[in-house]
């Protein structure tokens, strides 16, 4: 029992990224795969802030005069990183996207390899 | 409490996964991964990760359903209705995982003060009691940030504006291009984009 | 108190999370994901007073501009878009 | 004494606010159609905010002794009070200009189409003290007197 309460948030976590993980091999949606890539992401920034929570802390925001236990700060500040750049890699994937678009007309993964045998120089 | 608020966001967040997983229509699925963003925050701030949660709420929530909405209105909402659920995609995703929940057996249990994470020496003890006279503010994180890993921040800048400068000349290119050309190339649901173009050209 | 407010705010997060994903219009998803956004912000200025360290509320300033912001954003996206096309109900699922 | 008092007052607040927001979101799973879901929800969500956050407006100034935390309450509150609304109001306009009908409660529709519904949403205030769109005003206010009126006493009945 113990096990499962100290444990479930990982699992969690995983199950998140599996979800994920198949929506990017299992959909053909080009747009849809870049949502699975954003499920991805979030869940790995969730197994960060978890591993640093610390039990009975508070937000590593220091107070004066007071004997607190703060949380873990490191992973915050990683995290905060990972976040602006997973954004700046949705936005140049999308920008592809919408070129892709442009070209071939579809945003299906198997109807534009279809074109692309069809017509390989287009 | 603090426990039981945590477990039920978290499962909010396997029920909306699902959700995205299932929904065909590409819009609504942009909706719930705005609301997955915002639930994700919600849960940073009940794991005392404030900051996080204010940059998520922001950039995750609001930034990127902006150019979810971008995208698709350049492109179109509807998925095609064909069936592609694979079972191989489905064994191996649930073999992987499989895979990983075995290696968290051994982790260290959810908010353990005895973890390696939050006993070694030079790192989060050291942010935790120094940070505050050697770098200032009283926000450990802003000072881990700003001066710690202050040449992380500077990497990171880098990486936006270079992705800035990308979307900028992927997207940009056709700007040049004859208007006669645009508007020939352009397949049905371009169109509108070609006729921005336009405008672009008469201002 | 604020523990019976939590736990209420928790069951209708459920509720209309239920909506969003019962559909069955584009439109029932963006009310219930509106009102859903509401209820974090409550739940966010509930818990700081629950855990006794109320300085956090500026998060859930942010989460209620934030929340607004999304919703009109996609509604716009149906105002440019082709009305007609926003109607359908989904066939499969 | 005083105590006693602002912890009843703020207990009873949060509660009312409580049992809004709960009933909304059983009205937003139980409502029929959009637009009375959209009415369950953006008035139970008003009310409930403006309810719990009156509670905690007292908590924090006579509990916590903080009046950073309250005029941050307070700031939530004015937010809320004015973007919820909007957005209710955004999103009931754009249902109908997208063409989703509105039906009485027995399901029948109350316009004849979609396209109906389209020109009823693109009717503005401004166009009828105009006078450049007599017909549509006319057509929108006999639905809103007539159709809808027969509509809710004839829900009435049924129920």
């Amino acid at each position: 029992m113990t096990q499962l309460i100290g444990l479930y948030s990982y699992w969690v976590v995983i199950v998140l990224m599996m979800a994920g993980l198949y929506i990017m091999i299992a959909r053909y949606n080009l747009v849809k795969k870049v949502i699975g890539l954003g499920l991805f992401q979030t869940s790995i920034f969730y197994l960060y802030i978890t591993m640093g929570k610390v039990e009975g802390g508070t937000a590593p925001i220091l107070v004066e005069g007071k004997e607190l236990v703060y949380s873990n700060p490191l992973p915050h500040v990683l995290i905060l990183t990972a976040i602006v750049v997973g954004v700046a890699t949705s936005a140049v994937a999308l920008a592809l996207i919408v070129r892709i678009h442009e070209t071939y007309g579809s945003i299906e993964e198997d109807e534009i390899k279809d074109i692309e045998a069809m017509e390989p120089d287009a | 409490m603090e426990t039981l608020v945590v477990a039920v966001l978290l499962t909010f967040l396997v029920v909306i996964a699902i959700g995205i997983i299932v929904l065909r229509d590409l819009l609504g699925a942009v909706i719930l991964l705005g609301v997955y963003s915002l639930v994700a925050a919600g849960a940073f701030v009940v794991m005392d990760a404030v900051d996080v949660a204010f940059t998520e709420a922001a950039v995750g929530s609001g930034i990127s359903t902006i150019l979810f909405l971008g995208a698709l209105s350049f492109t179109s909402h509807k998925q095609k209705p064909r069936g592609h659920d694979s079972v191989a995609a489905l064994v191996f995703v649930v073999i992987t995982g499989g895979v990983l929940i075995y290696g968290t057996l051994d982790m260290p249990y959810y908010g353990s003060a005895e973890s390696p994470a939050q006993t070694h020496p030079e790192l989060a003890v050291r942010f935790i009691e120094e940070s505050g006279s050697e770098v200032g503010p009283p926000n450990i994180v802003t000072s881990v940030l700003g001066s710690y890993r202050g040449y992380d921040t500077l990497g990171e800048t880098l990486v936006v504006f270079a992705a800035g400068i990308a979307v900028l000349s992927i997207l940009g290119l056709k700007r040049r291009r004859p208007e006669d050309e645009v508007l020939e190339d352009a397949p049905g649901d371009t169109a509108r984009g070609a006729s921005d173009n336009q405008q672009a050209y008469k201002e | 108190m604020f523990i019976a407010a939590t736990i209420a705010v928790l069951i209708t997060m459920a509720l209309t999370l239920t909506r969003a994903l019962m559909g069955p219009t584009l439109f029932d998803r963006l009310l219930a994901v509106n009102s859903f956004g509401t209820k974090t912000v409550m739940l966010i200025a509930v818990y700081g007073f629950m855990t006794g360290r109320p300085d956090f509320l500026d998060i859930a300033l942010v989460y209620a501009l934030i929340n607004f912001l999304g919703t009109v954003a996609v509604l716009k996206f149906f105002e440019y878009d082709d009305p007609a096309a926003a109607t359908y109900q989904e066939d499969d699922y | 004494m005083f105590d006693a008092i602002v912890w009843l007052v703020s207990w009873a607040l949060i509660l009312i606010g409580c049992v809004f927001v709960v009933s909304g979101a059983v009205g937003v799973i139980r409502m029929p159609d959009l637009y009375t879901r959209l009415h369950a929800a953006s008035l139970t969500d008003t009310g409930g905010a403006l309810f719990i956050s009156a509670g905690l407006i007292i908590q924090s100034i006579f509990v916590f002794g903080s009046a950073m935390a309250a005029i941050k309450v307070v700031l939530i509150l004015f937010f809320t009070l004015f973007t919820a609304p909007t957005a209710s109001h955004a999103l009931a306009k754009t249902a109908l200009l997208s063409g989703l009908v509105p039906t009485d409660a027995s399901g029948k529709p109350l316009l004849e189409s979609s396209e109906e519904a389209t020109q009823l949403a693109r009717s503005r205030p401004a166009d009828y003290r105009s006078g450049q769109d007599s017909e549509t005003f006319a057509k929108e206010s006999q639905f809103f007197n007539g159709e809808l009126g027969a509509g809710r006493r004839n829900s009435g009945r049924l129920s």
